[in-house]
């Protein structure tokens, strides 16, 4: 048993407030708009220069000039506004955002994140990620607990340090996965915490699974 | 003094020369000045450094530029949606700086403000910031990067005036104000072409003073790169924050 | 989440200490937060550091708190137009930092944009460089200029919506914008209060997400600085650029 | 015999070309707008954030929401564009500024120029003097050529070397004074140049009321 990406997503959403500004990755990260509590006013930002992201537009209702990060065809709301990259990235450089929630690829104990390149691979470059990762106050990290090879084999994605190219350094607070739910305190030196269990999962199926070093403060 | 040019090859006459630095506005294919690139084809100029966010698709956008091996290098945020990109550039025939999108964004809009260089946090303690100066503030690492400024800038805008007053629409906008600042020379092609005075002084997004030449390029049918739709049955998701609050 | 308060002083509620840093928008008295500069002045709060480029004249904006002596220092371009700071001024009970208007404006951008420091042409060889790093790029000499970012900005909007997205109208807008991004808190008073989707999401000069608290203000007389007319037998001066071209 | 006010801004009107965006500071170089010539298109900027700046309003029709950087009411043309004050210095000090015409207290035979401050005297600030100078292209100064003291002597302004607080080292291009015109080599090792003289005024006049040293190359 493991939780689901829409119950990965769900618990991703915990981490919403009142009042957030929020930006969301590609993935996972997108499904966190289902899962907004109603009543909360969140405001989902697109780094291509947009604040107050809408769903998806219905067929043929589809703008070529409104599209998200993702390149995704996507509607706007009452509450939006549109900018600049410059502006928007100013935004996030500027803190102001309180959320960020993305993929990775490998997150290290210390907080590190690499979630752009894989030597010897097309890379394709790294986007807006590390903007996202160095300004934004507050950076989730939703992923697979591990990353399942081409042989069948598994390698740990939660690592003490990550042997990938980084896209920060000391930047993750959250780790969500299918497994379970990790806090970082990547300023100082309290290291990973395993915080929760997803259903049916046990500390040792995580402990099997992890190449970091964590201590255990479940709730 | 006469902005306006009948079309998109005469805005361009003079401007092209092998080996330039072009900057190109758009974030994928949404915003890009399509008519313009395709006179830069045209015209057969080679040896191009292009700044621009992303690379087009195959035969769209900046893909067209590639396909004729018009573009020696490119400084972008990422590419690769594009197989006739990865082909060149895994044979080594495309040479490619990646640039985080925000430190893009901002080095191009250093290098149109007058700013030769600035400090951001963005890619301390990663391949980025190797090679360059990285400093202490306030008790924090930032690392210097430098501005940008090209021979000449492309950029799209849905209404412009005579004058180069300009105005984007929607997520259309993203790079193009930035590159309009940050050339010798830039070429705005605009979907609707309007007198001085007809988009109101309070929401024009780009001051003429940055637009030397114009040309009017009714809209065709825009290319989208990633269609998502929602069913008309399917309830609008939940939060997404919409509404008064 | 609800931005909008009552009244000028609910607004700033629970936001002023004494000796914090405010800026403060406006140009001369155009486009001054004259409601919040008020609610300031009947807080008592006092030894404030205010970053504006002007200081008001006697009595109007700035002026009230110089009044009541709640200013121990300005981050300016330009002052004087005010006995009571030139009296405080040669008296030694007020300091003052001159920035060059462009580099005072690119600080507070910088502040908002977390961007702590950048190189300006502005000031090299003059008293503005002296004790700050000065560095060439490209053959040319630079200064290197740190960002200012305050615990309160207090600005003014022609239009605000609920959700804090705002606009400013005409040379009103000057300062307000950068003002708005540079503060752990920003408190806008508008002139127009409207529903968000009022303003066109294409038009919105400064996005709400940088506004934490607003206040409805319907304007009143506004002061004038210096009226300046012509006659109405009077030609209008020959060029001044106007007109289609 | 020495130009009136009119004509030294009328003369420095003559520097300025079809599409040229230009900045006129207070005093003298405000008059220069009378003098462009019909059928030439100059934008004229406001550095507090207008390009196209118009006249001053007729009597009753001034808008305090719309000043020029003398804090003048003045009015909009169909060309007009409002920005911020970052926007507009990026305008300035990017170069994008054709002209900047200005008034000094001094400039030096380098380029060197002094307009912000007496030590001793109140200090106003310098406004946007020194983001003018430094940023605009081409500078040119319009000024009295000699100070007249509160005793009735006169003091050189056109200086070997500027005594006061300086505003921008080598950033003036053309000097117009009420006796003629200097052009100066602020790049270069070319110095002062005398070019014209105003009516009834001879090279003997000026060089009396000089200090900067400088050649003859009248037309």
């Amino acid at each position: 048993m493991a939780w689901t990406r829409d119950e990965m997503a769900a618990r991703a959403a915990r981490e919403l407030q009142d009042g957030f500004y929020v930006n969301l990755g590609i993935g996972i990260p997108t499904l966190v708009s289902n899962f907004i509590p109603e009543g909360m006013s969140v405001q989902l930002q697109s780094e291509n220069g947009m604040l107050g992201m809408g769903p998806f537009p219905y067929e043929g209702e589809e703008d070529a000039d409104l599209i998200n990060a993702g390149k995704q065809t996507i509607t706007a709301l009452p509450t939006t506004s549109y900018f600049s990259s410059a502006d928007s990235f100013g935004m996030i450089r500027g803190g102001h955002i309180n959320l960020s929630i993305l993929g990775a690829m490998q997150v290290a104990e210390n907080g590190d994140l690499a979630n752009w390149m894989i030597p010897g691979k097309m890379v394709k470059g790294m986007g807006g990620a590390m903007d996202l990762v160095a300004g934004v106050k507050r950076v989730v990290v939703v992923m697979e607990h591990v990353a399942k090879n081409k042989d069948g084999s598994e390698s740990a994605k939660l690592l003490k340090a990550c042997d990938l190219p980084l896209t920060g350094t000391r930047v993750v607070d959250m780790v969500i996965t299918d497994l379970g739910v990790f806090t970082i305190d990547k300023r100082g030196e309290g290291g990973m915490r395993l915080i929760e269990l997803a259903e049916g999962v046990t500390e040792a199926d995580i402990r099997a699974r992890t190449e970091a070093d964590y201590t255990v403060a479940l709730a | 003094m006469k902005k306006v040019h009948p079309d998109a090859t005469d805005a361009l006459a003079g401007l092209l020369r092998d080996g330039m630095t072009v900057m190109c506005g758009g974030f994928g294919l949404c915003g890009i000045p399509d008519a313009l690139i395709e006179a830069v084809r045209a015209s057969g100029v080679k040896g191009l450094t292009v700044v621009s966010n992303n690379a087009g698709i195959d035969g769209v956008g900046l893909g067209k530029l590639l396909e004729t091996r018009q573009v020696a290098r490119m400084i972008s945020s990422y590419v690769g949606e594009n197989r006739e990109f990865a082909r060149q550039f895994l044979a080594g025939e495309l040479e490619i700086e990646f640039n985080p999108q925000g430190t893009l964004a901002e080095r191009i809009r250093a290098g149109g403000a007058g700013v030769p260089a600035f400090f951001t946090k963005t890619g301390v303690g990663t391949k980025v910031a190797e090679g360059k100066e990285v400093r202490e503030f306030d008790g924090e690492q930032y690392v210097m990067e430098r501005s940008l400024f090209a021979d000449l800038a492309i950029v799209h805008a849905h209404t412009g005036d005579t004058e180069g007053n300009l105005r984007y629409r929607k997520t259309a906008r993203n790079f193009n104000p930035m590159m309009a600042t940050a050339a010798r020379v830039t070429v705005a092609e605009v979907e609707n072409l309007v007198a001085p005075g007809t988009i109101d002084a309070d929401d024009i997004h780009t001051p003429g003073i940055f637009i030397k030449r114009i040309v009017h390029v009714p809209a065709g049918e825009k290319r989208i790169e990633q269609r998502t739709v929602r069913k008309r049955a399917e309830a609008a998701p939940a939060g997404a924050g919409g509404g008064p609050v």
